[in-house]
């Protein structure tokens, strides 16, 4: 049991910890046009990182 | 494995089980980002690199990890949690360090964690019935060379669809068949061409 | 900073939850699922040999991973069943030889594949029993009977790999 | 909205395949027969409504700056729950659906509901608002599944992958006895159109029926607009004669 228990959080913490840095890197000004083009359409709307960044 | 079986897999894996006209994985990108060709080969540039990653991860984790322990059944979550955080950690090096690059293929990068077709391929690299003549390290190579080949063939279809659908646009096509019907009817008739490419290799 | 530990100790709540709910499923069915697999294995069995009731497995280290023995009824020897599994261009196969005791192929099956469903099916309605049938003693003309060029050259090696284990040991 | 309301937008109104186009890649590969895509729609229900509820138990303590994360374990962790369960009491299914069992994980419409509703509501709206949802995207797929059956078989059968309530397989429902009335030995299955259970079909089918509903839609609109049409005419006319009568007035109080 514990092995599992283990690696689930450690994998947990991995992907927690790069989301919150990706979120904290920011995008280069130069890129923000080309944004519009990646529009989050139909199924990708929710995971798109772009439309969370809009949104706050 | 020698070279030319490994030849025959790319191909295999590109053209006869084509990853959308035959497996039905990655249908979303398929039908969403492939108004314009531009867009179709950013796409298929990041899917194809994330692919190949994230298999090769996939593969270690699941003999090196896994089986070890035991603990093969949480397959399904491990493997998303490491294509989920493979693609975060890769878009923020490319913003940091590659502003061209991040241009051209970081922006959809966030639209692939959902994409079915990074978790079949990795998923198909692992299956139950392992032959054990066959050693870790060989297996390894032909996961890494499949998710190359499959990457590759899902470039060539979004280009290809995309090159006809921006011809679609201007065609004169009735009311009720716009859109995304034709496109599935189009994509039907590619899939029928695919077919004849059974037995090439 | 309180609020940060506070984040974290409910992330880690989920993973604990989700690990160990899994962990907890996975105790309840695995015995049922090991079942399923050996019921399933048991009816390609039965397909190869039509009065078989009683099979003896043997797991064996090498190209051939697994001998069967097959018992009617009344616990006659009908015959073995040998397994073999191959990668190729294409992706896995898994083949199961069917051998009787007149020495006789009796049935070849394909078990598993991730192969070209089309491909699998061409072989599988119109190459694949022209095996059945072919004495093992004497060397098998693939070409002229079996027309292999249409028939994957995995499963024709599973097919000699079986009759030479078969012919060494006899099946034993 | 009501609870009934919430209950069955997903049918047809909000439909996730046919009107979101969520879902598409296991709405292509496994409705090859009405059974898998059956037995496909179970899994969804099952997971969506799970997951609904469990998102919806945690809304409250999940970070929000971390909830794409959290979501994503929740999710998974009931997919391979429902593996398992599959795998232990109708393997058939399970080797028929192959890897898109696993595949449930990304599917879009799950993520979704977990997003856009699950997060915000209550734990029974939530749970309502899953099992409808997932029934509307079961309908969807057995639509599907029908269409390319019927069209590959000349007929609907039930009992292969999903062993519950029948001894053997089935056939619900074939065209044989109607042809059999005319010729004797006649089996539909060979004149089948074997091109609808390969993918060619599967994109073909679903464009077919898309464009059938965007038929239906434009039809209704168009009638919507004559009718409209016909209203703002009338209204003219109506007022035109008002003010022709007004007019005659004046003039017959001038005169």
């Amino acid at each position: 049991m514990w092995p599992a228990i283990i690696l689930i959080v450690s994998l947990v913490a991995i992907y927690i910890a790069s989301y919150i840095l990706n979120k904290r890197t920011p995008i280069p000004e130069e890129c923000r046009e080309a944004l519009d083009e990646a529009s989050c359409s139909a199924c990708s709307n929710f995971s798109c990182s772009h439309k969370v960044e809009e949104e706050e | 494995m020698d070279f030319a079986s490994l030849g025959a897999a790319i191909i295999f894996a590109m053209l006869i089980n084509n990853v959308i006209l035959m497996q039905f994985l990655g249908i979303c990108p398929f039908l969403g980002v492939s108004k314009r060709t531009s867009s179709a080969i950013g796409m298929s540039g990041a899917v194809l690199f994330v692919m190949v990653i994230a298999s090769m991860a996939a593969y270690l984790i699941y003999y090196y990890i896994l089986v070890p322990y035991n603990i093969e059944y949480l397959q399904i979550i491990v493997f998303i949690l490491v294509i989920a955080s493979l693609v975060q950690l890769v878009e923020m090096v490319l913003k940091k360090f590659s502003k061209p690059l991040y241009k051209s293929l970081g922006i959809y990068l966030p639209l692939i964690t959902t994409n079915c077709a990074i978790l079949g391929v990795a998923q198909g690299n692992i299956i139950s019935d392992f032959p054990s003549t066959m050693s870790v390290g060989a297996g390894f190579v032909l996961a890494s060379v499949t998710a190359l080949g499959t990457g590759l063939g899902f470039g060539l279809i979004m280009f290809a669809f995309s090159s006809i659908r921006e011809k679609l646009e201007s065609s004169n096509v009735p009311e009720s068949w716009k859109g995304v019907p034709i496109s599935l009817v189009v994509a039907g008739l590619m899939s029928i061409a695919f077919i004849g490419l059974v037995g090439i290799v | 900073m309180l609020g940060k530990l506070k984040k974290a100790f409910v992330l880690l709540i989920i993973g604990v939850i989700s690990g160990g709910s899994i962990y907890l499923v996975n105790e309840l069915t695995w015995e049922l699922i090991r079942d399923n697999q050996i019921k399933l294995e048991e009816k390609q069995y039965s397909v190869i040999f039509e009065d078989g009731v009683n099979f003896e497995a043997t797991v064996l280290e090498g190209d051939i991973s697994k001998k069967v023995e097959v018992y009617d009824e009344s616990l006659n020897l009908l015959g073995y069943i040998f397994k073999g599994t191959r990668v190729n261009n294409y992706g896995r196969i898994t083949v199961l030889v069917g051998i009787n005791v007149d020495n006789e192929i009796e049935q070849v099956v394909i078990a598993s594949t991730n192969n070209t469903p089309n491909n699998v099916q061409i072989i599988k309605s119109k190459y694949i029993m022209n095996f059945d049938g072919q004495s093992v003693n004497s060397e098998i003309n693939y070409d002229a009977k079996t027309g292999a060029s249409y028939t994957y050259a995995s499963i024709q090696e599973v097919i000699e790999d079986s009759i030479t284990y078969y012919l060494n040991e006899g099946g034993e | 909205m009501t609870k009934l309301q919430n209950l069955t937008k997903g049918f047809f109104k909000e439909n996730p395949i046919f009107v979101y186009l969520l879902g598409m890649c296991p709405s292509l590969a496994v409705t090859g027969s009405f059974e898998t895509a059956l037995g496909m729609g179970i899994l969804v229900v099952f997971v969506l409504t799970l997951s609904n509820v469990a998102i919806s138990i945690f809304r409250n303590l999940i970070p929000t700056e971390v909830r794409t994360p959290a979501y994503i374990v929740i999710i998974a962790t009931f997919v391979t729950i429902v593996q398992m369960l599959t795998n232990a009491f109708a393997l058939d299914l399970s080797i028929a659906l192959g890897v898109f069992i696993p595949l449930i994980v990304v599917n879009c419409l799950i993520l979704g509901r977990a997003e856009a509703f699950a997060s915000k509501n209550s734990i029974i709206d939530s749970a309502i608002d899953g099992f409808g949802m997932g029934l509307g995207f079961t309908l969807g797929l057995v639509v599907i599944g029908i269409f390319r059956e019927f069209l590959a078989t000349g007929g609907i059968m039930y009992g292969i992958y999903l062993p519950f309530f029948v001894d053997a397989p089935v056939t619900l429902f074939s065209l044989d006895w109607i042809i059999n009335l005319f010729a004797t030995d006649f089996a539909i299955t060979d004149y089948g159109l074997k091109i609808f259970t390969s993918p060619a079909g599967a994109f073909m089918s679903i464009g077919l029926i898309l464009s059938f509903i965007n038929f239906r839609r434009l039809r209704k609109e168009r009638k919507i607009n004559i009718e409209k049409q016909k209203m703002i005419e009338e209204k003219k006319r109506i007022a035109l004669e008002k003010k022709k009568a007004k007019e005659a007035l004046v003039k017959a109080g001038a005169e």
